[in-house]
């Protein structure tokens, strides 16, 4: 099969992508990782607010140098700030957040992602492993939406998007939209539906790089 | 005349035995009540059950108790962090039970003991490992896992304010499971940054009210200049 | 048979009664009516803490004439004040104290008292009446001693505490200790133990004025 | 630039149709939000269910929505009172259904629904006329019932203040059910007695964080005039 050439997506530029979707007013999670990187990029003329696991809503950006408080991070534990008209909570109400469906989107990282919208990203299922959970089966099964960020194969160009997962299910049938350093992908009843694609990619590649059927929606 | 707030650390926690179900409070570093742990360490319990959200960051507070060989069991949501080589020794080296519980089942699981419930169908974890063995129940047209109570007899938080009736206040993102596990406790215990006169705390801004707390102790040092990790959780 | 001549107590002295065995620091409920005279009761030198099904915990008195607050209410719907040291909070956590064994004391009034500790004191059963409940069974269940405050006899000399039930149950052996204008009787794995009587009153007569077989521990 | 602060009640309200199932805060008369009431009625929609701890007091707010017969069904804990004469007559009419809930599973299932649960195991009304028919289970030594959500389309509540992405604070015992019905119901309206700016209310001390919150509509009266009655609840 011959390639054509096509240009890969930055982490930035899926992070940019998926943050074009997110709507003024939105209350969103964005996941440990990678998803983190689509607050840099929610245009300044919306109110996205967003939500992090141990309590806090509508936290903004890192302190500045010097500024960093202990008892003010994310689930990431990562410093973050708080924006006026914002609020603490604990983790009974911040879980309700979460589980009762009140978190419009959540954008999650992922190991795998099968066609009926299955998510693999807590375990690998390693024999050694130690496992760890946190907030993702709570996220994927709460939020109203729920979106990967991911790149579209593993760095040993094994394909994310598969006909079934192989790891351990996060949730099940939960993802809605995936993002890729390839395409975008929406989970529709019917399939995955391709709708848009890097410059330069034919769909015939992009499914030689995928595990699980797709459909071309682009047009 | 009640008065909760205590002077002394070691007092209080002497009431604590082994084989004792304990909560620790906090996310990471934040709202972990460090004193308290070390007032844990020093008494020297052992075959204790935790409940926190982490195993253990660094080689201070919670990893510090695990690397005593005190505990047990420990029953939290996101154990693997870049700095939880103490857990991940003991865990590897069979030396410590783990019950891996999703981070809203946790929280929910404890919210149902303070609130007297029998169990809850969660839609959390249905389908996973997490859930395998567990009894499930198709309601209205979504599937949930039967989930139970998690009780303790003590509850170790840290507040940032509290009164000697014990209603307290916390600080920003350090309240996390301090509230739940306050109510979820036999004998809750509360290190705060300052002990305040009665009527000091707002009836309308105490988050937890007295009721749920036994015992309060001013402590030196906040314990918020603790080094954080920049793990995931 | 024969009366001996004896000395009712008053609603008030009942109320005296009940108050002493409120230690200090305990946590209590005071149900509608009756009960609610057992605050006037309290020493000042003991802190009691009142709880209010509608969200207050250590409330205080009556307001002053013209003091009172329209939103400042106990259960009972009765104008009230908060101490020093009070708090509010929202029907759930204020029901969480409740069912979850928080409440240390709670004192109901009864219709009916059975022997193995059931109460009925929402419902007569009557065919017409509205039904209505309130937080009767939630206190009966959840605080960790119940008590009751009643009259010993209906208006009509009907026994109140009775060998079984004839009015709906409100909670299943859920009562500790029933205070009344005759007596104090403990319910106990082995029956009702009366541990006092008012002056004058005999056992027998009691007993006569009962409609379940009592245990005679006053001494 | 998001702005759930709203100048007009007929308009918030006009969302609001036949049939749809509505809860209402406050216990008595102190947290109803009178005015949204007000707004119910001259909307005049028809087949409501309303879910309040009480069923009206007098002839005004709750009770006047039950006269205009705009009610099919009440969801309560304590329907009866000395001037709850509108609804004793509707009920003794045949013209209205009861379901009646113990107040604190009234609660607590609208915290279900919040929450996202299934179902709940709750001990309170076990063995009693009003579990008759519902599932129960024996749980480590003691009987519960099972007990389901309550949701709702929407939510009429009454707080103190309010700001434009929607986060509340409450006044006293005006509180009552307002957080937990916010968290239940599609879309929740709230009436305020003063709409603040953005940063005003302390992050420490919001009751009600904003993404439980739709609209937040000021009233010229606070309604804490209104007469209260005597009674029980």
């Amino acid at each position: 099969m011959s390639h054509t050439s096509y240009t890969v997506s930055t982490r930035d530029q899926i992070a940019e992508r998926a943050a074009q979707d997110i709507p003024d007013g939105a209350y969103v999670n964005l996941g440990i990782g990678l998803p983190t990187k689509i607050a840099q990029y929610l245009s300044n003329d919306k109110d996205v607010f967003l939500h992090s696991e141990n309590g806090l809503l509508a936290f903004g950006p890192s302190p500045a140098k010097g500024e960093e408080d202990p008892e003010l991070i994310n689930a990431g534990k990562e410093y973050v700030t708080m924006l006026d008209g914002g609020s603490y909570f604990h983790h009974g109400d911040s879980f309700a957040m979460m589980r009762g469906g009140h978190i419009d989107i959540c954008v999650l990282g992922a190991f795998q992602v099968a066609a009926n919208g299955d998510l693999a990203n807590w375990s690998t299922g390693a024999e050694d492993a130690i496992p760890a959970v946190g907030g993702a089966m709570d996220l994927a099964v709460g939020a109203k939406k729920v979106f990967v960020m991911t790149n579209h194969t593993t760095k040993t160009g094994d394909p994310k998007i598969v006909s079934e997962l192989t790891y351990p299910v996060t949730g099940k049938n939960c993802i809605d939209r995936i993002y890729t350093d390839l395409c975008v992908i929406d989970v529709t009843d019917k399939g995955l539906a391709v709708t848009e694609m890097v410059d330069g990619m034919s769909f015939a590649d992009l499914q030689a790089l995928t595990g699980a059927t797709l459909i071309d929606a682009t047009k | 005349m009640i008065n909760k707030a205590e002077k002394n650390i070691t007092d209080v926690l002497s009431q604590i035995k082994d084989g004792a179900t304990i909560m620790i409070g906090g996310f990471g570093t934040a709202g972990q009540p460090a004193e308290l742990i070390d007032g844990l360490i020093n008494l020297g319990v052992k075959d204790l059950v935790i409940i926190n959200n982490n195993a253990g960051n660094g080689d201070h507070g919670l990893a510090r108790l695990l690397k005593t060989g005190a505990v047990r069991k420990i029953i939290c949501s996101f154990p693997r962090q870049s700095d939880s080589w103490v857990f991940d020794e003991l865990y590897h080296a069979g030396k410590i039970d783990l019950e891996l519980v999703p981070q809203g089942n946790l929280a929910c699981r404890i919210q149902a003991a303070g609130m007297g419930l029998g169990a809850v169908y969660t839609p959390t974890g249905f389908g996973t490992l997490l859930a395998e063995g567990k009894e499930t129940r198709h309601i209205d047209g979504k599937d949930y896992v039967l989930e139970y109570p998690i009780k303790a007899d003590f509850a170790l938080i840290k507040a940032n304010k509290g009164d000697r009736w014990g209603n307290l206040v916390y600080r920003k993102s350090a309240r996390n499971f301090g509230p739940i596990m306050a109510m979820a406790a036999d004998v809750t215990i509360a290190q705060v940054s300052q002990t305040v006169d009665l009527g000091e705390l707002d009836p309308e801004h105490v988050i937890t009210p007295g009721i749920f707390v036994q015992h309060v102790v001013q402590v030196q040092s906040a314990s918020t200049s603790t080094e954080l990790s920049d793990t995931a959780a």
